[in-house]
């Protein structure tokens, strides 16, 4: 399909046309970017580098209802998750919309998990490729993917300048355009956008080779690597939770003192320390040690093996946000050597 | 300026001893200006120690974060001192640690670092953007001077000061078995104007203020874990039962969790700042602790972390502390 | 005992006192609704018998496991419906009562907001219900002994009888002798026995008695523990003579060179006596007390050469060296006899007390009319601060004037919100009336009038002794002086006659104010020591007004005589005598329940910081090293003897380690849930 | 905007207040079943968490009551000196003063957040309490900012 163009002066107009669907866009909150539902265009701060959170919590929310209940009572009231329409997730970055295709494996393997799945089908992704990486420490093309990365999304931005180059990549991607028809011109240039893409990729600074990497993980249970690389740990969540590929969650009841109450699940981190405790009070995975370990061979190692793909998509958030330095590239240098 | 030899001569000195287990000091971080703890295990290790302005992290976090793991049977746990460097502002939170009872002062040598202030990591990265090889801080007279790849360049102190330096009290730790440098005089004090400021909102203009800041919060816990002072074997907000908060994420329980978390700090927070320069979504945490911080001092005359025999704030009183609002 | 709640809810119609105003059936139907509830009724009353054995039947047959009564408040009925649950074989712990009376239908007659109320009251009882505990009450030892502090008549009652029954009794008096205010008294309404003999031989019996340990001139100075077990700390204060070596001659007192220059207490300041002195002659014990502020030479450093009393000393009694000497001892029970002060009449000055010389206190009159008084015993018109200059040598003395009118005024500081006292002093009425007779008998000529309000002759014998008095031709006039002053060498009493409402202007020689009995002015010393409260009067608090009138709020410490309210002997010897029955119940059954609702630690949580040492008031919190998993770390621990269950530790505690049995925040906080929710 | 506060008025003239109180046992709590005994009428605005000691309050439970649905908070215990543990309300008075100005300090309007002395022969000063209690949190309208918000999914 022909690339199109939006121009610059046209980006208002189409978030107002885009926003009959539920629409997401990066905005900002003093200093901090993050993905939220905006009404007005001009809440939309696209002149940015990444979001703080990643946008995998419009479809997998930090705190999410499943069902309300009354005690006593057998009747459950299920959350109908197509009441929240339509959803278009504006201006998210190749990295994050290409984790996104990763976690979907997830939530498609041994358990379909409705929730996830229903808002992932109503969900369509408008990327925004970096031209200029957004971090020092992005490293997207160590890890199968590119600053122009089009996995997982259903339309790829370009900015070149006074315009949006703009393809449609799947057919929600086409729909998506056609709703777009009167803000869209003709004429994108395709070439220069791939030796955009091309030159994009040089200007990533950080690389990992992981060849050997995932066989090598099980094989370091024991090591001494993982004492020393997690010693300034702090066993916050920062890492996790501003993660675009961790999914990891915990479904509590909430009940009222007189009764009603809700069962949600919440994303938790495999860096606390409830995360593993047992009723009993054991943990198997009782120090930051044993946390570190899990978290680097679940992306590296696990989820790999299982899926095919490394659940990492070399966004840079967790070396760039890690309170203490824990850098994961230097982790996985050390796993390499040890 | 702390010699670095010297430094490390001592480290190497501390760490052969046999009753020392481990220093715990800076080494360079993996990019950039960053600096990160080092774990120094074997007097080789003390090669990679440093001291400069971006050394921001309060050690003293870690005397108290290590778990104490099931001490196999008929064996004994571990008792060799821990060696830790502290700036004056880390320096308080030992002795707050120590007024608690976390641990006896023998545990600890104390390895003192007179401070004329860190870098605010946000403000240099905001200067000198995409700077991923490693550069270095050093600060002369009133400039740091900044060098990497093979540029060197000066901004004026304040430009890249932390702000909690800006109102350092006790820049000379007041708790330490050997200085690694002369004292510093003090050369700042608090006037609280940030405060102050909030204070003089109107109760909707504080609210929609906090509102903002607390919507964010993502409960990473980085603020509470990170804290010398937040050293609970098990947290009591974090319990399920009874439940203080809930996990949900949502501006009612942050601002719980926020408010609790403030509390559990009232007469305990030694200013470090920690807790604000972890925050990933910039929740200006220390406006909080710090409205507890001059309460404390206004009304009770009290400044955590100074004395190791004081009594804890809110386990004293006096007779005639302030009742006006009382009905 | 512990499974799946089952509630039972019952809701008391206290009559019409909750029925009247809240829709009780409404209620039940609402509980009944409630997670958990197996049960809800209502009943006309619960504390009667048919109503607890609705409980009863109940907790029988349904299994109940935790029960809620939605009635009056848990200061009222706790204890009672708790022992309905123990009947009925279930903790009594296991109860949580809805004060839907004194807190609701009460004080609401919105019908409709009381109802609405009431649900949210019984809610929180529920949810709170939902997750109490069984509670164990333990028992300890009690020390066969008792503390008395004050030796008037009440403390020395309470002492006989204990030390009568065969326990060990500490009696520690303030002053230098046993008797307090009922020695100074001559005779006794409405009987007119001679106070002294019959105080003086129980006075002898307290100093003689074998179980009793008697400490005059003595203060207790702290008070540790808890009933079975309060360790006590008495300061003996030296009086500088060696109560042993002392006979109580007193050639030391004739010796003093301050003799007859000091005003002497006992007697109200109307007689005088030396440094060395002995308050009264019947005084017990009979030894001599030098006053450290008169004596020369203890307060001046000099007395001549040497201090004569010493060289008067046969027996070598008198030794400046002495010094004050602390005891400690243990009892299990305390009882708390400290008396009154007498109402200062200065603070009416409108009757010029202390500005004329014959308006007098009726406790000095009482000392004036007194054989062993400064007057012995004669009702003469009085010329204070004169007396120096009448002692001339060679001057005979003048013959002394008799008063041609005593007139009374009564309820002094008493009935009086212009003082803060509005309660009656229950004894003015009486002794005014036995002061009247008094002047009959001493000085017949005497015209005799009282003016009082109303005359409260409600005693046994009281009112036939005021119609006696009358009969003698006292004039009773009723009203309320405004006012006192000299005319013509005078004194003039306005007063209003409210019987007849003519203002009147009444002449006499001498007026007596019959002054009321008021909080002692160091009450506050006995509050510090044993947490005493006050009622609005001032006086201490008893747990009860009808049902427990010599108890405390704090266990094993009770109230007797006039420190708990205004009272005459009869009534101050009766109290005296339930308090020491009272006292020594737990000293006989040589047991003790402690509080249940006390704090606990989970030492697998707790970090050891010691802030709940530090609030705890009674010490019963301490660090001990424990072993968590191979690690010597320290943990709290509570001596559950010592905690009374404040929960001051709960508040303090940062990892929520401690907690106070039936108070445990996740017993408070569903209750907060449940009544923050609309 | 001026529609706004005109709504705002109307709801806080209409407005029933919920007000959660801690009192203790031995003072505060018997005052207010005095002013029960005297018959004393009073709005029935206030209910009551019974505890043995103003001690016992943690400042928390002020957070807690405020997120869970009270419009305003009343702590209440015996005058200072009088406390039947002797000290715990002298704690409570330091802990809630900080507390109650951090609150204000976020937002939350001091007149929620009160704390009083009653003793337990103050019936009537119960009522005056608890009438200025419910006077200050109407005048500040219902509590809104953190409140845990009804179940929405």
């Amino acid at each position: 399909m022909a690339v199109k163009k939006l121009s610059k002066d046209k980006v208002g107009e189409a978030l107002k046309e885009l926003s009959k669907f539920r629409l997401v866009a990066p905005a900002r909150s003093d200093d901090v970017v993050i993905f939220k539902e905006i009404s007005d265009p001009a809440e939309a701060y696209l002149d940015y580098g990444n979001s703080t959170v990643p946008p995998k919590k419009m479809v997998f929310p930090q705190t999410e209802t499943l069902f309300r209940f009354m005690v006593g009572d057998p009747e459950l009231k299920e959350k109908n998750v197509e009441e929240e329409g339509t959803t278009v997730i504006f201006g998210i970055r190749p990295c994050d919309a290409r984790a996104m295709s990763i976690v979907d494996k997830l939530f498609a393997w041994d358990y379909d998990d409705p929730y996830y799945q229903k808002r992932r089908a109503l969900t369509t992704l408008v990327g925004m490729a970096c031209t200029e990486p957004p971090s020092v420490n992005c490293f997207c093309t160590s890890v199968g993917g590119s600053p122009f990365s089009k996995e997982g999304l259903d339309i790829l931005l370009t900015d070149m300048g006074d315009y949006y180059a703009v393809q449609a990549l799947t057919e929600k991607g086409e729909n998506l355009q056609k709703t777009l028809s009167s803000q869209l011109e003709d004429g994108g240039d395709e070439k220069k956008v791939e030796e955009m893409a091309r030159a994009a990729e040089g200007k990533i600074k950080r690389s990992i080779k992981t060849d050997g990497i995932p066989e090598k993980i099980p094989t370091l249970w024991d090591s001494d690597v993982w004492k020393k690389v997690s010693a300034s740990c702090l066993g916050c969540g920062t890492c996790t939770f501003l993660c675009p590929t961790c999914h990891c969650f915990d479904i509590q009841d909430e009940v009222e003192e007189l009764g009603e109450g809700r069962r949600a699940r919440m994303w938790d981190s495999c860096m606390f320390s409830e995360y593993t405790l047992h009723a009993s009070g054991h943990n198997p995975r009782p120090s930051r040690k044993e946390r570190t370990r899990n978290r680097i061979s679940h992306k590296y190692s696990y989820y790999p093996n299982k899926f095919d793909d490394i659940a990492c998509v070399g966004c840079g958030r967790c070396i760039n946000l890690c309170p203490v330095n824990i850098d994961i590239l230097d982790i996985l240098e050390q796993v390499v050597e040890a | 300026m702390v010699d670095i030899n010297k430094l490390r001569e001592i480290a190497k000195e501390v760490i052969s001893r046999d009753d020392v287990r481990q220093v715990i000091g800076y080494r360079p971080g993996t990019y950039g200006f960053r600096a990160r703890p080092a774990f120094v295990l074997e007097p080789d290790d003390v090669d990679e120690l440093i001291f400069t302005p971006a050394c921001v992290n309060n050690l003293a976090t870690y005397i108290t974060l290590e778990e104490k793991l099931p001490v196999p049977r008929g064996q004994e746990p571990d008792s060799r001192k821990v060696a830790v460097m502290v700036k004056g502002c880390d320096s308080r939170a030992l002795v707050q640690q120590m007024e608690e009872k976390a641990y006896d002062r023998e545990h600890l040598l104390i390895l003192g670092i007179p401070c004329r202030g860190v870098v605010d990591m946000d403000k240099v990265n905001a200067r000198f953007p995409d700077v991923l090889e490693k550069g270095e801080i050093a600060l002369e007279g009133d400039k740091f001077v900044i060098s990497f790849n093979g540029t060197k360049e000066e901004v004026a102190k304040d430009e890249l000061l932390a702000d909690k330096c800006k109102r350092c009290r006790y820049p000379t730790p007041l708790v330490s078995d050997q200085l690694l440098d002369d004292e510093v005089e003090r050369f700042a004090e608090d006037d609280y104007s940030d405060i102050e400021t909030l204070e003089k909102r109107s109760q909707d203009e504080k609210w929609a203020y906090w509102e903002e800041k607390l919507s964010r919060c993502t409960r990473c816990y980085a603020c509470r874990n990170v804290c010398p002072m937040c050293y609970c074997e098990d947290c009591v907000l974090n319990r399920i039962e009874p439940m203080w908060m809930r996990r949900s994420v949502d501006v009612s329980e942050n601002t719980a969790y926020h408010i609790a978390r403030a509390y559990h700090l009232a007469g305990r927070c030694i200013q470090c700042g920690e807790c604000q320069r972890v925050c990933p979504m910039d929740i200006p945490i220390m406006e909080l602790n710090r409205k507890f911080y001059k309460d404390v001092a206004d009304l009770y005359d009290y400044e955590p972390g100074t004395d190791a025999e004081a009594s804890p704030l809110l386990s004293t009183f006096s007779v005639d502390d302030r009742e006006d609002f009382i009905l | 005992m512990n499974g799946k709640p089952r509630i039972g809810v019952y809701v008391c119609h206290c009559g019409t006192n909750i029925a009247g105003v809240v829709d009780v059936e409404d209620v039940v139907r609402f509980a009944q609704t409630i997670p958990d509830v197996t049960v809800a009724r209502n009943y006309s009353y619960m504390c009667s018998d048919p109503g607890q054995a609705l409980i009863t039947d109940d907790i029988e047959k349904m299994g109940l496991n935790r029960v809620v009564v939605a009635s009056c408040s848990p200061r009222m009925h706790e204890l009672t419906f708790r022992k309905t649950l123990n009947g009925a074989g279930l903790n009594p712990y296991f109860l949580e009562m809805a004060n839907i009376r004194e807190q609701c239908s009460w004080v609401h007659q919105d019908s409709i907001a009381a109802t609405e109320k009431s649900k949210r009251i019984i809610e929180a009882a529920v949810v709170k219900a939902r997750r109490l505990e069984a509670l164990d009450q333990k028992e300890v030892d009690v020390e066969p002994a008792a503390l008395i502090i004050g030796a008037g008549i009440a403390g020395i009652q309470s002492a006989l009888d204990i030390a009568d029954a065969g326990f060990k009794v500490y009696l520690v008096e303030k002053s230098a002798t046993v008797g307090g205010h009922m020695a100074q008294l001559d005779k006794t309404f409405p009987t007119l026995d001679c106070s002294a003999c019959i105080l003086t031989p129980k006075m002898v019996d307290v100093a003689n008695h074998p179980n009793i340990e008697l400490m005059t001139y003595s203060k207790v100075e702290d008070i540790q523990g808890y009933v079975g077990n309060f360790d006590i700390k008495v300061r003996k204060k030296t009086r500088y003579v060696d109560v042993n070596k002392c006979t109580g001659c007193g050639d030391c007192a004739t010796a003093c060179r301050q003799a007859g220059r000091i005003s002497n207490e006992f007697d109200e300041g109307m007689g005088m006596r030396g440094a060395i002195y002995l308050p009264f002659p019947q005084a017990v014990p009979a030894k001599y007390t030098v006053d450290k502020e008169t004596c020369l030479f203890l307060a001046k450093g000099k007395c001549g050469e040497s201090p004569k009393c010493k060289d008067a000393c046969q027996p070598g009694a008198i030794n400046f060296d002495l010094e004050d000497e602390i005891v400690e001892f243990k009892v299990g029970t305390i009882i708390v006899a400290t008396g009154f002060d007498v109402f200062d009449a200065s603070l009416k000055p409108e009757y010029a007390y202390g500005q004329y010389d014959n308006v007098v206190t009726a406790l000095e009159f009482e000392r004036m009319v007194n054989a062993s008084g400064p007057t012995g015993g004669k009702v003469i018109m009085l010329e204070r601060g004169k007396k120096k200059k009448k002692k001339k040598e060679g001057e005979e003395e003048e013959a002394p004037k008799v008063p041609e009118s005593v007139t009374f005024i009564q309820c002094v500081g008493s009935r009086d919100k212009s003082v803060g006292n509005e309660y009656c002093s229950r004894v003015c009425c009486m002794y005014t009336a036995k002061l009247a007779h008094l002047v009959r008998d001493k000085a017949p000529d005497a015209e005799v009038t009282i003016f009082y309000m109303d005359v409260r002759a409600f005693g046994k014998g009281f009112e036939e002794f005021y119609d006696r008095v009358r009969r003698e031709g006292v004039k009773y006039i009723r009203g309320n002086p405004s006012e006192i002053y000299k005319k013509n060498g005078k004194l003039v009493v306005r007063a209003e006659d409210t019987l007849t409402s003519t203002p009147l202007e009444h002449e006499t020689d001498m007026v007596v104010l019959s002054v009321g009995l008021c909080p002692r002015s160091d009450n506050r010393e006995v509050i510090d020591l044993l947490k005493l409260s006050q009622s609005s009067d001032l006086f201490y608090l008893e747990a009860h007004p009808k049902l427990r009138p010599v108890d405390t709020a704090s266990d094993g410490v009770y109230l007797a005589g006039v420190c708990q309210g205004p009272k005459d002997i009869p009534d101050a010897v009766a109290q005296a005598k339930g308090a020491a029955s009272a006292a020594m119940i737990p000293m006989v059954s040589g047991k003790v329940k402690v509080e249940a609702q006390t704090s606990i630690v989970d030492e697998t949580t707790c970090r050891g910081c010691g802030f709940c040492v530090e609030v705890c008031p009674y010490g019963a919190i301490e660090l001990v090293e424990i072993n968590r998993m191979g690690w010597h770390v320290n943990a709290a621990r509570v001596n559950e003897a010592l905690c009374k269950g404040c929960g001051a530790c709960v508040a303090a505690c940062l990892s929520g380690s401690i907690q106070q049995r039936s108070f445990k925040d996740l017993q408070l906080l569903p209750q907060i849930e449940a009544l923050g929710v609309k | 905007m001026a529609e706004t506060t005109k709504m705002a008025e109307d709801t806080k003239t209409d407005f029933d207040p919920n007000i959660v109180a801690f009192l203790c046992n031995w003072c505060s709590y018997a005052g207010a079943d005095l002013a029960g005994t005297s018959r004393i009428q009073y709005p029935p605005n206030v209910r009551v968490i019974r505890v043995m000691c103003s001690g016992r309050v943690n400042p928390l439970f002020v957070m807690n009551a405020l997120q869970q649905g009270a419009d305003g908070v009343l702590i209440s215990g015996c005058h200072p000196g009088d406390c039947h543990y002797m000290q715990g309300n002298y704690f409570a008075r330091r802990r809630f003063n900080l507390m109650r100005n951090f609150l204000e300090y976020v937002g939350i309007e001091p007149e929620r957040v009160r704390m009083s002395w009653v003793s337990a022969s103050e019936g009537a000063k119960w009522k005056e309490v608890i009438e200025e209690v419910v006077e200050g949190v109407k005048s500040v309208g219902p509590m809104d900012s953190f409140k845990r918000r009804q179940l929405n999914w």
